[in-house]
Parts: C-alpha cells; structure tokens; sequence
C-alpha cells in the first residue's frame, strides 16, 4: 500500500510533566499525539515501580508523536524545553504512515 | 510514662500498625505481594471521602464557632513556619545541598493525612474526642509548606529563577490538588448534609473505614519497605536523625499552638500529629515539578520511609499522652 | 408545586447530588481529582449487580405477574420509539447533520442505569415502593434504541449502507454488552435465591450502597465536567435546548405508558425517568462501530453533560411529584 | 445420599455458585463483560486477608494446641505427595509429555485458596465449625508441590536440568509469594490482636465478606469460561477425566489424613477440600518460571475450567456430606 | 548477534475496534500481535483521557505487529480496511528481531 | 536540534521474567530502561488478556532500552539468555536521541 515517510517521536517523561509538555507541544502546533502509561523502569535516578502508589510524585508516561519529517526540529524544540531540567528520554524513529493527510 | 508505654503499646498491637509492619516485613523480604496502583488509589479516594465526611458533619452537629477560624490560621501558619524550621536543622545536622533540603523541609511543614487518619482512631479508642474541624485544618496546611520551601530556594538563589520555580499553573495544582478538592469537599458536603446525610451513608464510610485503613497501611508498608530497601542507602545519620527528631520538634510547636487555641485535648493531640508529619502525596509531585534537581530518593525515604513508620508507632502514642497532661478538655 | 420545590430541595441537599455536584465543579476548576478507571468500573459493577439483584429479590418476593410481561414490552417498545421522536425533535432544533443527530436519537431512547439507581434512591427515601422488575425493564431499554437509530440511517441514506453498518457481531455485543448481562444475570440469580440470598449478602449489595453512589457520582461529575470544559464549546443553542426538552418529552410518553400499564407510583416515577435518561455507557460504545463519522463531542456532552445533571437534579423529583400525581397505589 | 443431593442442591442454588455460572455463560457467550485486573486483585486480596485474620482470631479464641502444629506437617506431606500420585494418574490415563504431566501434577498438589473460602462458606451455611488454623494449612499446602513437580522432572531428565529449573531466586519466589504472605500475615495478626482486633474490623472482613465472593467469583467464571472458550480445544478425553478423577482421589487422601489427625468434622471436609482442588495462582506463575515448555493452556483449562467448577458444584456438597459421615466431632 | 530484518507495525485504534482488527489480521494470517493499553490521546477530534471512565465509548489500543517484511502489504491490506472509516493512525517502522523463525 | 545516533531495543517477555531480565541487563551494565504495561497479545501460544485475571502466571510486559550503537551486542546477549527458553519477542530500531550524554 502507498505510504508515506514521518517520523515518530518518543518522548518518556514524569507523569506530573504530562500537562506541561502537551501544552508545549500544542502552542507547537503539534496536536495529535498519544499517551502510555508507563509501568516502571530504571535510570540514573534509580528504579521505581506503579505498583501500589498513591503519589503522583513518582511515575512517568510515553507520549507518541508521528509527525511529517519538516515539522520535526519544531517539535523537538518544545519537547526540549520541557524536558530540559527534567528527567527523561526523547528517541526519533524513521516511520512510514497511512493516511499521510491526517498529519 | 507509664500509660504513655500502655497506649503505645496497645497502639503498637492494633491490626492497622500490625498491617503496617507485615507490608514493611513483606518487602524487605522482597515478597512480591503488591495492591495495583489503581486500588491503592481507590482506597486513599475512600479514606479522604470518609474523614472529610465525618468531619463535616461533626461540625454541622456542634456548630461553627471562632476557633474553626482561628485553627484554620493556625494550620496555614504553621505550615509555612515549619520548613523554615525543618530547613535550619537540616542545615545544621546535614550536608544536603541547599535544594535537597528546601524540599525535604517542604515535607515536613505539610501533613501526611494517614497519619492523622491513624491518630483519629487511636482517639477513638481511647474514647477521646476532637473538633471536627481538624480535618479542614488538615486541609490547609497541605499547601503552604510548598510556597514556604520554594521562598527558601529563591531567597538563596536568585530570586528569578525563584519565580520560575513557580508558575500559576503549578500555584493552582498544588492548591487544587485531587487529596485537598476531596477533602475540603466532603467536608464541606458533610458539614450541609449533616446527621441525615450521615445516616444515609454510615454503613459505608464508617463501619469498613477501620478495615480499609488496615488494607491500606499494609500497602503503604509494602511501599515505605520497598523504599527502604531501594533508597535506604542514601541515608546518611544526619538525614536519618532529623526524620526523628522534627516529628518532635514539630510536634512541641503543634503542642503550643494548640495550647494557646484552646481546643480540646482530642484537638491538641491532632495539631501536634499534623505539625510531626510529613507530606507523601502533594509534596513529592510539587516538588518533582518545581525542584526536579532534588533528589526524590532522600525526601521520599526520609518521609515515607522513616517519619511516617516513627509517627505510626512510637509517635501518636506520645502526642496522644502529651496532649492528656498537658491539654484542656 | 410545593411539593415539587420542597422534593427538589431535599434532593439537592443529598450526598448524593452534593457528590456529583462537587465532581463537576472540580472539573471545571481542573482539579487533578481522579478516579482510576479500574475503581470506576469498579464501582459501575457493583452498582449494576447491587441493584439487579434486589430487582429479582422483590420479584421473587411478590412474584411474577402479567404486568411484567407487558412492561417489558413497554419497555421496548419505548427504546425503540423515542429515537424517532428524538430525531424530529432535532431535525427541527437543530442544524445537527442526519449522522449525527441519529446518534443523538440512540442516546435518548437507550436509558442510563445510573440515573435510574439515583431514582431508585429518591424514592426509597420518600418511602414510595416500586416494582422489582423495574430494572429488567431498563435492561431491555437499554439496546432497541440503538437499532431504531440505524434504521433512520438506513432509510435516510441508502439502505445497503444501513446493512453494512450493522453486522451480527455488532448485534451481538450490543445485546450482550456487560452491563445488560450483569443486570439480567443478577436480576434472575435474585429471583433464584430470594429472600435467603439477599439475607447472605444483604450488607454487601444493601448496606454500602448509597456510599458506594456518592463516590460513582463524583466520578461522573469529574467525567461530566471535563466533557464539559473540552466539548462545551461545540454545543450550541440548539442541542442544548434539545437536552433539557427531549428529558420532558420522554418523561411525559414513559408516563402515558405507565398510566396505560398500571403501574405503581413508584413505577409510573421510574417509567418516566428510564423515558428521560439518556445512555452514556452501551450506546457510545455502539456509536463508535456503527456510525464512527458521527461526532462523539456531541452525543456524549449533551447525555452525560446536559441530560444527566438535569436528570439527576430537577428531573427526578419533578417525575416523582407527577408520578404522585396522577400515578395510582 | 439424600442428605448429600439436598446440601448439593442448597450450594448450586446459592448466589455465589450462581454468580460463577453466570461468568461461565456471559464468557461462553462471548459477552464483553470483564472485571479491570485491578479489581481482581484487589477482591482477592480483600478475600486471602478476610480469611486468614477470621482464622487468626479463631486460633487465639481457642488457644494454639498440639493439632495445629502436626495438621500443618501433615499438610506439607500431602501437598509433596499429592503431585507424585497425579503424575501416576496422568501417566496411565493420559498421553501428555513427562513436562506437561510434571506442570499439571504441580497445580493438583498445591491448593485453590477460593475453593477452600467457598467450602468456608458452605460450611458456615450449614452450622459446621472447623479449625481456624486451617487457613494456615491451606497457606503451608501453596509450595511443596512446586517443589515435588521439579524434583519429577530432574527424575526423569538428567539431574543437572532439574537444577538449572530451580535457582534461590525462584524458591523465594515461591515461598514468598503474594498470597502466602498475604494469608500467613493476615493470620498471624489476627491471632495476636484476637477477638478485640476483630471487633474493630469486623464490619469490613465478615458483613460483606460473602458479597465480594460473588462477585469474585463472577470474574473467576468469566476467566474460566473464556479459559474453556479458548483452550477447550487442547483437552482431550484423557485429561478432561483426570480433571474430574483427581478431585476425588486427592479428597479420599485428604480424608484419610484428617480422620488419622482426628481434626473436627468441619476440618475434615476442608482437609479433603484442600486435596482436591488444584491451583490457579502460585503454580502457574512458578511454572512458567521453570518450566517454560509445559503448556499453559493444558494447565491452566485442567486447573481453573474443569477442576475448580467441578469442586464448586459437586465436589464441596459431597466431601462435607463425606466428612460428616466420617467424621468426629 | 544475529538479527533478522523484519517491519514493526504500530496501529492506535479505538477500543471498540480492536477485536474487528484482530480478527481481520487473524483471516490475513497474522497471529503475533502485542496490545499495549492506552492512557489519552489527543487529535482532530479532540483529547481524551481514560480517567475515571465507564463507558467503552472512548478509548483506545495500541496493536503492535512485528511481521517479515514480505507479509507487510498484506498486513496493511487488513488493518487498512477495518480503521478505513475510524480514527487511528497506523505506522511502519524497519527493525531488526532475534528469533526469525518466530515470524 | 542536534540528536545522536542510537538503538531501541523492544523486549516483550513474560511478566515472570521481568525481574530476571532486568537483573540480566544490570548485570551487562544496562542500567536504563522503561517497563510498559501489555494488555494481551496473540502468538503461537494463543490469545491471552489481562482482563480480570488474578493469577500473575500470564501476561506480559515490554522492556525498551535505548542504548549506544556500540553496547547494543551486550544487551542482546543478555537479553537473550534470558528469553532464549521462553516465549517472547525482541526488537530492534535505529534511533536518533537528545541529551547523548545520559545513555
Ligand atoms: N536508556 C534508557 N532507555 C529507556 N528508558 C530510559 C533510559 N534511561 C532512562 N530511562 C527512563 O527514564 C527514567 C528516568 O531516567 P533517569 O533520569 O536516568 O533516572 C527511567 O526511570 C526510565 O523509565
Ligand atoms: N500524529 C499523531 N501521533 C500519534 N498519535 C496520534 C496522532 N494523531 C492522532 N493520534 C491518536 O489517534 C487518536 C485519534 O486521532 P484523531 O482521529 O486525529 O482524533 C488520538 O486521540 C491519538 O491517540
Ligand atoms: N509477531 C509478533 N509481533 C508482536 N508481538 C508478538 C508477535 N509474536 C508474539 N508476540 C507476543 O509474544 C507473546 C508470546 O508469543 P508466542 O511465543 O508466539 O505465543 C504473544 O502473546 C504476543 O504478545
Ligand atoms: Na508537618
Ligand atoms: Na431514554
Ligand atoms: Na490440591
């Protein structure tokens, strides 16, 4: 089938960070994009687990974009800002998309 | 001394604080036992619904009166007071980083509402009542130890990376948050619908509230053991004796405050349960968003792996005595 | 009409509203309140068991008798009629396209468990009794409306279109979605087990029960209210008014076939209130598979941000005033 | 006979084998009817805490004697030689592989703690009291089996393999697994907190104790049947007899063991109940641990879609009529 | 270590659709799929989240395929004609898996 | 922005063998890591869902480390001693990353 080239960006971030980077991403123009919930991991801050917490302070979330190649460095500026004094991760994936006009 | 060694240790043999060392027991034995995150959550939502409930009603039954006022002043006072305190003892017991102990201190001016849950049925017990109020008071001291601890930050640094600490988005999240909106909530719900509205639910919120309390504490066992297990390491003695000592500390400001209120030895004793806690719900997360380059594994374990199991056991029993000797009725 | 304002009134003041009440105000406030979708479907379970079981209890204590037959005929013959009626009520409101005002029509012939749990309630507390098999009577409104709403599809566009639209599994998950399969299945387990089951579980289903609603109904306002902030903006004059009119329509012919019927009062009130409540759970649901082109910011702020409030605070007790009214004993 | 049809047509008519029927069909019907995992869990945390603090207390009512010590050896016993028989079985009636035979043997020997509450139940309903430090036997029946299973396997392959499947990590796993901990903790605090303890809970662990097993056992009948649903297929005639066959040989053993320990007759019955009924939660995961090769479905369909039915129905009705024949007093 | 080429197929569907999507690539002759949950979202129409919600209505799934590339045009063939009329977005990324006789 | 090459490498393996695997990839010296959730999946062995399930017997989860081109043999061989007799899949995707420095 006929596919188009995109870009699918990863970013793992704290779960208390969420609302800030949408908003960041949005006022970027970026508005489709989904959300995991991330269930626990390992870094230099150390390990921690959603297993039995009441707090938000700990935990984090996946937010998926997929995204047209040329609109990338400006999705990664705002995630950056975001993310910048924070922990987390943010990996780009060379991807392929259906339906190229949704994004 | 010797009832305070009585209660304690009839507080010490009561199944909340037995199920509180059997999660902590489960997991430094690494056990996998675990509640999923959503019923842990589940049950927190209950536990505030249900003493915020009750607390309002208790003050539909009695009626408003100054001291709500002057107590609520008193909790927001008090909240901001004590990171001021903490932050200087911290400064003087340990070698954290200026930042590290802004946000241990924010901790320890706010309140850890299982404890105060936990204080209120040792009260219970021992058949000695409070002003209902004291849950609202519980309410407002949740936040004003988050403005305090980031004031520090800013007086130390430069005061506008103070003020970027602090935006209004995250000013409304803390005042906002999810455990402060239920609280005050069901306060205020109980406080309209009063004994007829308690009638209608008392099956629900108190007859099982003991019994979840229990299933609850054996997960914040399993929690503060996990973390002690994970985090326990980088807890020197300095850190390790403030998270003993400012539960005193803050309990002797707790106990004047109360004293120079009035409230009734029920209430003196919650004053002091609320200055000696410290935060694990509200805290944390404010902290993580305006002070991520502190460390979580020092405050997390400090209040949840060494105040809140002191509190727990050896702490209320002594708050309670304190507050019979020296409290009015 | 006194009687009217002083039932309103005392409903207002519930818990139960006040719940509900504080849930939306949060939201709207952005409160980071929440409820994990475990404990909320949680809760919806055991509300839909709770109460499908005290359905079958009653029947089994009074017996089956011809009115069950034809009020579940009523039943469905109602769900299968009020989306048409819907429909030409928005065709003529609104300038919604035929999709989408079909699938609004579902909604508004489909029933909401909750709103009828909420009546249930009401009139148990103004002592007014109903009939058990009531709540088979919403099980079986719960799925025709949705197959009326694809017929109007089907008729209006071609009828191949309609065809492929709904296929066998779509039918299938529809009759056998989860919440009317817990509903009759523990609706028939309580006829089976009768008294001497309700006596084994009774503080489990009975007791908590009004408890277990305050906490589902501060979900739903937190959920109604969010729906309200994100999807507010896309209601305009029209399908507003279409929230609060449809509800008085429904209620006026759920009451004309009560009368027909000869039901209780208790029953006329609840005939009418399954008429003027709208689906929020199985129809959505429905909506996605069958007509995913229709926009469900539309359907789902005007049920469960528009209807359900109205229903849940001014509805109720004007359905019970009238069903007092003209309803027999 | 009679005595055992009556008290078997009692238990199929009870809500709760009702209530597991029920998730049977809805599965079987492919209804889309679930319970979040969260809520599973949570229900059977609430259930293995239940149980064991009731048997607590009942232990500290009526004193610790020699019996506990030698029942709990005893269960051990049973438990190790339980898997060697139904290996025996498997290997004559069946021709599944030395793994698949080891992993189902495995399950058999270990204990379905819900069965084990359900037969609590029936027991209950019918006046007949039992040990409460049966619930410890239960919890100590859990692990050998495991163990018995692997020691087949390095039977029959070369001793090094057997090593290789059973490192410390997973003998901790095992011995420390959630449930045994959750039920040896439980126990132990109601046993030191006794009858005041359970005064303060009682009305969350005994009132709606029988109502969450309904629901509890709604969802294991929809795992169950949707189990059947998808693994039907793999069971042949041989295994789908072993499922039905080992119940009853593993009570006959069970009985004998009780009758020689001169338990009561309510420890009789739970003693043949304990034998007969196979694992769903600690063996499976400990065997896909260790023996990743032996299929899941063969185990998991035999365990929870034929034996666990089979005990809920027919098999408690008939080992309680057994005990009572047998059994002291 | 020895890999193997092979695609990574990420489909986001909607909850209510996810046994239609299954079933379809079950009748392509796809039977190895991983679903991930998925916590909120946000696109042309609009943001949702999971919180707090009972009705099936909303929410959505994550499916993920990792097939040999000569089974891709296959693959998207099925999954193309259930998401056709639906929201959701499909990609294709170029990965690499141990275990080649798996797919 | 400017970003650095990297490999993502997805490891979905049984719930049972999480703690296995994370100790396997300590051990090699890969101590970053986030664990998501799976909700159920289709293989050779079947379907499976997490719905209602109490037994901890079934399920799995997914293990995404992103890791310098260079490490990634090491982790591969660590991974795979673990899942080498049990069911499961691994991944591997080129990526680009922020903030090199912390991998
Ligand atoms: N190399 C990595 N690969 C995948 N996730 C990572 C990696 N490093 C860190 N993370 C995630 O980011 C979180 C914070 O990392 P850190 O800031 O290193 O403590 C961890 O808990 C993981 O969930
Ligand atoms: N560009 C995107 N990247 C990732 N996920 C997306 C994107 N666009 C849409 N989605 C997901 O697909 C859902 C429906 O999208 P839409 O049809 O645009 O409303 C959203 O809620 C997201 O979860
Ligand atoms: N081709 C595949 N793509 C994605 N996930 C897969 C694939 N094959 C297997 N899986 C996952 O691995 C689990 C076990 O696979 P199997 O060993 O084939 O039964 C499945 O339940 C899926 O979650
Ligand atoms: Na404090
Ligand atoms: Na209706
Ligand atoms: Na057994």
């Amino acid at each position: 089938m006929k596919t188009h080239q995109a870009k699918r960006v990863e970013i793992t971030i704290e779960a208390v960070m969420q609302s800030r980077l949408t908003e960041a991403l949005n006022k970027a123009g970026v508005t489709g994009y989904t959300i995991l919930p991330v269930w626990g991991g390992s870094g230099r801050s150390g390990n921690w687990t959603r297993q039995g917490q009441v707090s938000r302070g700990q935990g984090m979330v996946q937010v998926i974009c997929i995204i047209k190649p040329d609109r990338l460095d400006t999705l990664l500026e705002a995630a950056f800002a975001v993310v910048e004094r924070h922990i987390g991760v943010v990996s780009v994936v060379d991807c392929e998309v259906l339906r190229a006009e949704r994004f | 001394m010797d009832q305070i060694l009585s209660l304690a240790a009839t507080n010490l043999l009561s199944p909340i604080i037995l199920c509180f060392v059997l999660g902590v027991l489960a997991a430094l034995a690494r056990s996998d036992l675990h509640f999923p995150e959503a019923v842990a959550k589940g049950m927190s939502i209950y536990l505030l619904f249900a003493i915020g409930f009750k607390g309002g009603v208790s003050v539909a039954d009695h009626g408003i009166d100054l001291n709500l006022g002057l107590s609520l002043l008193a909790g927001i006072f008090l909240s901001a007071l004590l990171p001021l305190i903490a932050f200087a003892i911290l400064k003087a017991l340990t070698s954290l980083s200026r930042l590290d102990a802004a946000a241990v201190a924010a901790h320890y001016g706010s309140i850890s509402i299982v404890t105060f849950v936990a204080a209120t049925s040792v009260l219970e017990a021992s058949g000695i009542t409070s002003e209902g109020y004291m849950v609202a008071v519980a309410a407002a001291m949740e936040a004003p130890a988050i403005l305090s601890a980031l004031w520090l930050i800013s007086r130390g640094g430069d005061a506008e990376d103070g003020a970027r600490r602090m935006d209004s988005a995250l000013l409304r999240e803390i005042m906002l948050n999810g455990s402060i909106v239920l609280l005050v909530g069901s306060f205020v719900i109980g406080g309209i619908t009063g004994a007829d509205g308690m009638a209608r639910i008392e099956s629900f919120i108190v007859n099982p509230f003991q019994g979840v309390l229990c299933l609850f504490l054996l997960d914040m066992g399993l929690v503060a053991g996990r973390g002690l297990r994970e985090g326990g390491a980088v807890l020197r003695p300095g850190p390790l004796a403030f998270g003993v000592i400012m539960p005193l500390v803050g309990s002797s400001i707790g106990l004047v405050t109360a004293l120079l209120l009035g409230v009734s030895t029920g209430g003196t004793a919650l004053f002091m349960v609320l200055s000696a806690s410290a935060s694990y719900i509200a805290v944390p997360a404010a902290m993580r968003v305006a002070l991520p380059e502190a460390n979580p594994s020092i405050y997390l374990t400090l209040s949840l792996g060494v105040t809140f199991p002191f509190n727990l056991t050896l702490g209320i029993p002594l708050y309670v005595a304190i507050a019979q000797t020296f409290g009015g009725g």
